[in-house]
């Protein structure tokens, strides 16, 4: 294996971690930790790649990777604010007791 | 893969794994910032100094905190088995599982049976934060300032989200 | 003679690494670096807690300790002792992991963020490309410890001393990263020495060329070092551990050694903080006028350091605490603004370097203090017009 | 402006800094056990049971009369009275003792005693390794003479003892007025007493 696959594999991992996470939790806030799992773990991919690439020198895969932990953090913000909003609302935050069209 | 960097990816993958399964939810935002702590130094080890201290500034003292936030704010009572609803034909969980392990394994098998890229061990000369800077500012400077529009409308979205309306008393006293 | 004991740290270091098999020396370098920081700023610290006490008296009148030792120089060592040897006490509810992880969580990455701080020529643990940003990036995990230590001790006051923590915390981080960055802007890296070196030589009457003799500098240095008390959790924003209304905030379920370590986690990000500061704004370690260049650099980093901390001494002993809703709306309306009119006229400074017909240095003076003090006129009226840090109305009271 | 205030008070926590190394007013505080302030002539702390004469068993002013036990708000003050072996009583308490450990220093036991026989004491210094029988104070404890009253409070002590002297002149007066009619009628009593036989 070379380095690159290395890393690719667990960059693999953590998003199967993620997904799953996202997929079987039903707790609002830890669908959205599965979420930035699976962000993490592009960003492991983006930076491995750039790293192992064919030209390290270009900054592409840097500049991707701080562009997505910023659309990360707006991710989150938005997120989270919908969340407690719900939460207001509905007093839960869990995601099979908020599937009702009604409010 | 040198043994630091090893050792980071498994504590990465520990930390995924128990943020994701716990049942307490701080805990699981701890093992969270874990996670994030593992992998800036994953990225520290590949050479990209900027973007782990970023990795660590953004996800650990902003995103992390958020999510602890946002769990003591919704102190969920979920666990009322009054409120839990009726047993379905499918459990949800197996199915989830099942299709996050078709994925990974998939991925998994690409990512095996790949020989695209040719096997660059040589040491990469990181781009200095100057160069990055520049880079941001020239070439991609658009995205740049679709970023900032982006986290702005973010932040004003998420304010206007959250913020309580205030209650007729308030209102009545002007304050 | 003057760069022998200039660089006298550096060649103790060079002559003890000497000694060891040649394999093993980049791993004592490391160890002797990061002994040599805890050690003397561990020593600061017992040095601070008597300087405040004895500094604290005498602002309120009183003589201070003075029993154990001449003038009570032993007393941080009285101290010590009584922390080290109390009870360690574990609430039977507390979460046992997250209540024993937060004290070494709060320690650990304030001394790592020493190991960017340029503390005199060449004296620099680690030469980070980009050193500012791993000091903010580090100092963003104390927040995680405050939590922990507050959620962990399963207490309504820590957890509401640690919340009121973090709020404050993420607040007082905004003008404090802007105001920093304003010297980015002008020095154009963020690596701390090369900040220094940005402002070697020395201008206009052989004063020093330092970011605080500028108005900009001057503005951003004054809103750092607020930030900077309120990062630390120090009076006047203390209110985090306000004794009088949460005993002690997060810390309230720590006694004897954890507890000790909180103390000097706080003490310790001062410092650090501090010595941000002064790399940041005042010069780092040069000296402030040329004929006193044979000085030795980490004496003058050292006398800084001490001067910062006697002016955040001064403080504590004159400011109330804050209530909550002024702490929040001095740094979202106050700070925020004003860290970001300081942004401005550092671009402005920056922009007008090229000017050079008769008299540019004083139209930069006039347009950047313009700059900064309209700006500051027109806050500071419109905030106590509306009444946002003045006396409280109360609801019912009237 | 904003911040002049803020500039302001710094200026004079400096003063206070600066002044504390060489202006003695700005230096108020003593070094306590070393030296001692001169207490305040209203200064109290604990009552004590005045006695007049050398004998502190026989001049105490105390009648066991227990107002002041009843009026005590924290009830420190536990009085019995002195029987003689026929159960008569004696103006006179065998048990005085005060809890100086509920005691809140109120006065209230000085205000109401008609007898004078109780006052507040300066004496603050009570720290004792036995909390229970070290703070509780027995009649012994409590009795000083009035000289000592003298020398703490002296403006009061005066003006007791002037009260004092003055009801005691007035008593004697009244006893002398009174004592002249009931020692005339004695004599023309005596002849009818001597008659009636």
């Amino acid at each position: 294996m070379t380095p690159l696959q290395r890393y690719l594999v667990v960059s693999t991992l953590l998003f199967g971690v993620g997904l799953a996470g996202a997929l079987t939790r039903r707790n609002a806030i830890l669908v959205l930790v599965g979420i930035e799992l699976m962000l993490t773990a592009a960003n492991l991919n983006f930076i491995a790649f750039w790293r192992y690439g064919p030209n390290p020198e270009s900054a592409a895969g840097i500049v991707f990777t701080l562009f997505a932990i910023a659309v990360a953090a707006a991710e989150t913000a938005v997120g989270l604010a919908l969340i407690i909003k719900i939460y207001r609302h509905r007093r839960t935050t869990h995601l099979d007791q908020m599937d009702t069209l009604k409010g | 893969m040198e043994p630091a960097a090893f050792i980071a990816a498994l504590l990465a993958l520990g930390g995924a794994v128990a943020a994701v399964s716990l049942r307490n939810l701080i805990h699981c935002a701890l093992c969270l910032v874990l996670t994030f702590f593992s992998v800036a130094g994953l990225f520290l080890g590949l050479g990209a100094e900027f973007v782990s201290f970023a990795q660590v500034m953004v996800y650990v003292g902003a995103i992390a905190i958020l999510i602890v936030f946002a769990s003591l704010m919704t102190r969920d009572p979920g666990a009322d088995p009054a409120r839990v609803p009726e047993p379905r034909a499918i459990q949800p969980w197996p199915l989830g599982l099942g299709i996050a392990g078709a994925v990974t394994g998939v991925l998994l098998a690409c990512v095996g049976s790949s020989r695209l890229l040719p096997d660059v061990t040589a040491p990469a000369v990181a781009p200095s934060v100057r160069e990055l800077g520049q880079e941001l500012m020239t070439r991609y400077v658009v995205a740049l300032e679709v970023v900032g529009l982006l986290l702005t409308a973010a932040m004003i979205g998420a304010v206007v989200l959250a913020v309580r309306e205030p209650r007729p008393l308030d209102r009545e006293v002007g304050r | 003679m003057a760069q022998t004991l200039d660089q006298l740290l550096d060649l103790v270091q060079q002559r003890l690494v000497a000694l060891w098999p040649a394999p093993w020396q980049p791993w004592v370098a490391a160890f002797l670096g990061a002994a040599a920081i805890v050690a003397t700023f561990g020593g600061l610290f017992a040095l601070t807690t008597w300087l405040e006490r004895k500094g604290l008296a005498r602002i309120q009148n009183r003589l201070g300790p003075n029993r154990v030792g001449p003038y009570g120089l032993l007393q941080p060592i009285a101290d010590g002792l009584k922390m080290l040897t109390k009870e360690d006490i574990v609430p039977r509810a507390a979460d046992q992991w997250i209540h024993f992880l937060a004290p070494i969580l709060k320690v650990v990455p304030v001394l790592l963020a020493y190991s960017v701080i340029p503390f005199g020529r060449h004296l620099v643990a680690l030469d980070l490309e980009a050193g500012l940003l791993f000091f903010f990036a580090v100092g963003s995990a104390t927040e995680i410890a405050v939590f922990m230590a507050g959620w962990g001790s399963r207490n309504k006051y820590s957890l509401l001393g640690a919340m009121r923590a973090i709020a404050q915390l993420i607040s007082y981080e905004v003008p404090l990263v802007l105001s920093a960055v304003s010297v980015v802007l002008v020095a154009g890296t963020l690596s701390l020495p090369a900040i220094v070196d940005s402002q070697a030589g020395h201008g206009w009457a052989g004063l020093a060329n330092w970011h605080v003799f500028t108005p900009w500098g001057l503005a951003g240095f004054v809103l750092f070092m607020i930030a900077a008390t309120a990062k630390t959790n120090r009076s006047p924003f203390d209110l985090p551990e306000g004794e009088s209304e949460i005993i002690a905030g997060h810390m309230v379920e720590y006694s004897g050694f954890k507890y000790a370590l909180f103390y000097l986690g706080e003490y310790l990000s001062l410092f650090a903080i501090s010595g941000v500061g002064i790399t940041l704004f005042l010069g780092g370690w040069r000296a402030p006028v040329a004929w006193l260049d044979w000085v030795p650099s980490y004496l003058w980093f050292g006398a800084k350091l001490l001067g910062c901390i006697a002016v955040f001494i001064w403080l504590r002993g004159t400011m109330p605490r804050l209530r909550a809703d002024q702490l929040m709306n001095f740094a979202w309306k106050f700070m925020l603004p004003m860290s970001l009119v300081t942004l401005v006229a550092a671009a402005m400074w920056h922009a007008t370097a090229t000017w050079t017909f008769p008299g540019a240095g004083l139209w930069r003076w006039v347009l950047g203090a313009a700059l900064l003090l309209l700006p500051y006129r027109a806050l500071s009226r419109s905030l106590t017009q509306r009444g946002r840090l003045g006396p409280r109305r109360y609801r019912f009271a009237d | 402006m904003f911040g002049a205030g803020l500039l302001k008070g710094l200026a004079e926590t400096a003063r206070n800094f600066v002044g504390s190394y060489h202006d003695p007013a700005r230096l108020p505080t003593v070094e306590y056990p070393e030296r001692r302030l001169e207490l305040p002539e209203n200064a109290r702390v604990f009552p004590f049971l005045v006695y007049d004469g050398a004998d502190p068993e026989r001049g105490l002013r105390c009648v066991a009369c227990k107002i002041c036990e009843k009026e005590c708000p924290p009830q420190c003050i536990y009085i019995v009275l002195e029987r003689d072996e026929r159960g008569k009583p004696q103006k006179h308490p065998r048990v005085f003792d005060l809890d100086i450990s509920v005691c809140m220093s109120c006065q209230i036991c000085v205000e109401v005693c008609p007898f004078d026989a109780i006052r507040m004491d300066t004496a603050f210094e009570w720290s004792t390794p036995d909390r229970f029988g070290g703070l509780l104070l027995h009649k012994t404890d409590l009795a000083k003479p009035n000289r000592y009253y003298h020398q703490i409070h002296p403006t009061e002590a005066a003006e007791t003892d002037a009260r004092l002297a003055a009801e005691q002149a007035k008593a004697e007066a009244k006893a002398k007025a009174q004592a002249k009619p009931k020692a005339a009628p004695p004599q023309p009593a005596a002849t009818p007493a001597a008659a009636t036989p």
